[in-house]
């Protein structure tokens, strides 16, 4: 059924709602924002049509505040809510919600986000479609004797996980008979507080496997296409940094069963929209179905490089009732992408988390170059929300390209008042494990040491020396802008680069 | 001749000015400097080019040089002199405020007022942009007083604990 | 021969000078920046490695200053000079003299330019290789006698053209016996005065062509490529505003032909390095070899986007000696490339050319946006150079969704100190003919009135009324920042608006 | 109570305060108002968001709103009555010097000292940005003075020629 849409409401904040405002634009539709007190100077404020402000900073005042959102999408006779990630996007009773006002969601049914976002009830749905998953315990356990029965069928090392959610909250590796019980009691803790909901389940732990993820797209139609993998492997802390595709360990073989293997989890669901099938791949190059994200994800841009393919518009074609524009071998994959995100963390200073204003940004351009972002000069990084500043993309013709662009944008990067793990990306990128394409989710805790940085050279820092002292003789220091940074030296009164690291992990 | 100490890292430079000329660390210096605006400045000496931007941070200057950032702490020769006489006060400070280096929740306290904590060991643990991160102690020291407890939310620069 | 570049002399300025000097760090090169004495705070000068005044703001005493040019080359051991596209770019004495200091040359070589530098004997040579060409005076003329009889043989209209140059200098239209003698002086007294070299040629004028321009590269083994076409019909005074690849008038059938006549043109000059074969094209869709480019093109960004090959990457690889690592059958086209350039001229007033300093620029980003720009915030538009401020790339997977996105792009860009011709490049792109794809070299003749310009809306403008107030009201008027853009308030004392387009045309 | 008056293209607004609620034209308006940096602003308007950005010019301000420029010119209500008692004398004014519009090369002038010229007629052709441009007479006058030769290169501003 077709149904046009003329208004659209972004049910979120920072660089996924410039991103989803701006599509909306280029299709012709207004694009409503919503804001918290908190956000109100903000970049999706200001590119939106109109702007409402749902409540206090705290996401669950105004960002998850399901039935203020839908109050405003009515009151605005927005016909469409784009959720983008996070937040109310895979929460199905919002779907559901959303759709009982008469209102599209761009995204799947209700169903498929319900059947999806349990992961024990996921892996059932899609193992008996004949999609590959990790051994595990079929259903959540609530019980550690259930946990030790499991280990003694399938070994050490185990993994501990949330039911219900994601992004490292309630996730345990366990080694051995002896940590179980600490660890289990830990994710069952972690889950409740962060989810509301302690159920875990438990399963094989694969050493050294890659993370890898195929993009879907899927009309209403029946029509399910894959836009290829997206390689995530290099992790910190089980949160995403570097993103590229294709994968180094891919070959057209390996990519086609993946990507049959994706359109089949989709189809398994019902699934409509765009989504995204996360796996591991082990050493041997078999691959496990992890859970599938039915939602945009944060990485979308290196698909939209490499296939050419807005995905955005296409959820919102999708949402309208339009068929797929294209079949899978219409789809033409060219050249290499990868993604940096640039989070507000010091890589020198064990990535402690950095807030403040940015009083400086100045972002690299250039053939290549692409950037997301949704802070600008003047911008708070604050502590209610996700630190990451930008999403910086680069295409090549080849991988050595992109990453010789990335390296290059990078350095041009600019930003001062909060720092960043710009640094740390840059080490990433030149580090010849990385460059041969040897890596898997271990390479940071592997490899990564704050002493690897690049540090200024003894000529930049002679050059910063005479500026400063340049500045101290001639201009005063009245008309300089301040970078409310919060150093440790507030806290101690010397040495504060050594002992930041000691009192701040 | 005006000088200036500079410390970049663990390395001080000395900047002198005199009759319109600059050295660093005794060796003279050519420059062609620009200021673009308020806080950025193109720099050639003999003919590399560097772009910097400079603000003010509570320790000095906060700098970026061609991307790069660092810290930098200036101190005129008067300032340092000051210093070299009265410096000694300082040292005598025996108890130390941890404070709160940036909003956050506070997940857990650690110790107790009373208790002795050793280099390394865990304070309390906060709870900032969805990761919890835990102070730790970098002396021997025994915990005077705490200011907070579990659950509280606390402001950038509160204080948490006072150790003695 | 092969010949490894470690030090890049970039002997331009502007947007394309940063350009190619990103393409030096991306491909591990240091880049030599050269400035006039106007230009010491540009962009260029703050990414090059090394930067190196070579003269006074006017051209031809620092970026034509061949001499102090090579000097700088040699005295920074720099091992290849880029020339970019202007000033010296397709001066074949100066390639010449690059060459004699044993200093690669990123271009093709100096009897190539030379072939293709005098249009008339480009003609011959590309006719001889069984290219099509406009009927025209096979040799430059410089007795008006010579033209008549030409006119005897092909009629009215006529083009006459300045022999050694570009750009619409020495460049008449004659539309009848009576306007020649005129117009043959005028023509020549221009060229003389442009190029010092007052010899012009005559040629039959197509009405209502099309300007249709192919990218080639080829390398020093023989191997040569088309990347397609260019479609830069949209013109004002010869000058192109809008260019996109492909071209809607061509088909596969016409693309192949008119891609093996670019790669015989380049063949019969023995080129080597990226060049451009600009044609006309026909209401029959015939084309005729217009001219050869020898050298980088303004708008090869559009080619990029759509090849997915960086063409300055492609050069530095050539000048080393490299073999293209592609054949013509590895080219994969895909999806469509807009670029809008952003020129500092007034079109709500005639296009008079604006300069001051640009007090404020925020540029667009976003998926399928790239900006080349070589001036930022706080920089100047001199009368010195040119005064294209910006390069506003857009890439689509249709048309449609290019021209989308170059829109959104556009009203999303922010300037102010200088004019822009954004509303025009927007008034084009919303053009039913334009997007109809119906257009020719004339369009902006036939179809532009400043009447047609997007103007703000009652409430848009109400909403700036209370600002200014508000300003006005409490802020007192010290801190804002004040644009210098000259306006014509400075020679009449009133009504202005009206007057400046009286007085200046 | 505070008025201001706003001319935008040939349109005029009134804005007034009162009591700290504004009125556009006589109708009240609520507006949610945030300053971004020294001359960006977002404001909300009955929700619709406008960005705005705001510089001085010679005859006001240069305006942005959401891309579109405009040029605005505010007048206080003081201002207004004071211009409406002495606007007169300006008018009397009957010499008119024409300036450089932008550092240019004169390429030729085209007419003579003593000259009547008619409206539209070209004065003198300025040469900048690789473009020509003529300068042309507005009203009928007579050629004063001319202060610029052939050839010779001129600043932004500088007096061309004036005519009576």
């Amino acid at each position: 059924m077709k149904r046009q849409i003329k208004k659209v409401l972004v049910a979120n904040r920072g660089e996924i709602a410039v991103r989803i405002i701006r599509a909306c634009h280029e299709l012709g539709f207004e694009a409503v924002a919503i804001f918290s007190e908190a956000d109100r100077r903000n970049p999706h404020v200001q590119l939106a049509d109109e702007a409402y402000c749902v409540g206090r900073a705290a996401s669950r005042e105004s960002y998850l505040a399901i039935d203020r959102i839908i109050d405003v999408a009515r009151s605005t006779a927005a016909d469409a809510i784009h959720p983008g990630y996070g937040f109310l996007s895979e929460n199905a009773l919002f779907a559901q919600k959303v759709l009982e006002a008469g209102i599209i969601f761009v995204g799947p049914q209700p169903a498929s986000i319900r059947a999806m976002g349990d992961k024990t009830e996921a892996r059932k749905l899609v193992s008996a479609a004949g999609v590959p998953t990790v051994p595990g315990t079929p259903d959540a356990v609530s019980d550690v004797h259930d946990v030790q029965q499991f280990a003694e069928s399938f070994g050490y090392p185990l993994l501990i996980k949330a039911a219900a959610g994601g992004g490292g909250k309630g996730m345990r590796i366990v080694h051995s008979a002896g940590e179980l019980p600490s660890a289990f009691d830990a994710a069952q803790s972690e889950a409740l507080s962060a989810f509301g909901d302690a159920r875990v389940y438990v399963e094989k732990y694969l050493e050294n496997p890659r993370h890898i993820e195929f993009q879907i797209l899927a009309d209403t139609y029946g029509n399910i296409v894959h836009l290829g993998e997206r390689e995530c492997s290099i992790q910190r802390r089980h949160q995403k940094v570097i993103e590229e595709t294709p994968s180094v360990i891919l070959d057209d073989d390996l990519r086609e069963r993946m990507g049959a293997m994706a359109v089949a989890a989709a189809r398994a669901s019902n699934y409509h929209n765009a989504g995204t099938i996360e796996c591991l791949v082990d050493r041997d190059r078999h691959f496990y179905f992890l859970e599938m994200n039915t939602r945009l994800q944060v990485e979308h841009p290196i698909t939209e490089l490499r296939t050419g393919i807005d995905i955005v518009h296409q959820q919102l074609k999708i949402a309208m009732g339009e068929k797929l524009p294209f079949s899978q071998k219409d789809i033409l994959f060219r050249g290499h992408a990868i993604e940096c995100r640039i989070y507000a963390e010091d890589p020198f200073n064990n990535f402690l988390p950095s807030t403040g204003t940015i009083v400086h940004l100045k972002p690299s351009q250039g053939n290549g170059i692409r950037e997301d972002r949704g802070v600008e000069e003047g911008g708070e990084i604050s502590v209610y929300y996700d630190p990451m500043i930008s999403k910086l993309v680069a295409f090549g013709a080849t991988r050595s390209e992109a990453i010789a662009k990335m390296v290059r944008a990078l350095r041009e990067y600019e930003i001062l008042g909060v720092r960043v793990n710009i640094p740390f990306t840059l080490f990433v990128l030149k580090h010849p494990k990385f460059l041969e394409g040897d890596f898997d989710t271990h390479f940071v805790e592997r490899f990564f040491n704050p002493s690897h940085l690049e540090v200024p050279s003894a000529d930049e820092a002679k050059a910063a020396a005479l500026v400063t002292a340049i500045l101290e003789s001639k201009m005063g220091q009245h008309s300089m802008p301040q970078t409310n940074h919060q150093s440790a030296g507030e806290w101690v009164p010397s040495k504060w680069r050594t002992r930041r690291s000691e009192i701040m992990r | 001749m005006a000088s200036y100490y500079i410390t970049i890292g663990d390395k001080e430079h000395i900047v002198t000015f005199q009759n319109g000329k600059a050295a660093i660390d005794g060796s003279p210096f050519l420059y062609q400097l620009e200021q673009l605006d308020e806080r950025s400045f193109v720099i050639l000496i003999d003919g590399r080019s560097r772009r910097l931007v400079v603000a003010r941070s509570a320790e000095g200057y906060d700098v970026l040089v061609d991307g790069k950032r660092v810290d930098v702490s200036v101190e005129s020769e008067r300032a340092r002199l000051l210093k070299q006489f009265g410096g000694k006060r300082h040292a005598a400070h025996t108890r130390m405020d941890i404070h709160a280096p940036m909003p956050a929740l506070v997940v857990r306290v650690e110790v107790e007022v009373g208790q002795d904590v050793k280099p390394g060991q865990g304070l309390m643990i906060l709870e900032a942009m969805k990761m919890e991160n835990e102070l730790r102690a970098h002396a021997e020291a025994r915990v005077k007083e705490i200011f907070v407890n579990k659950g509280q939310a606390v402001e950038k620069g509160e204080l948490l604990m006072s150790l003695e």
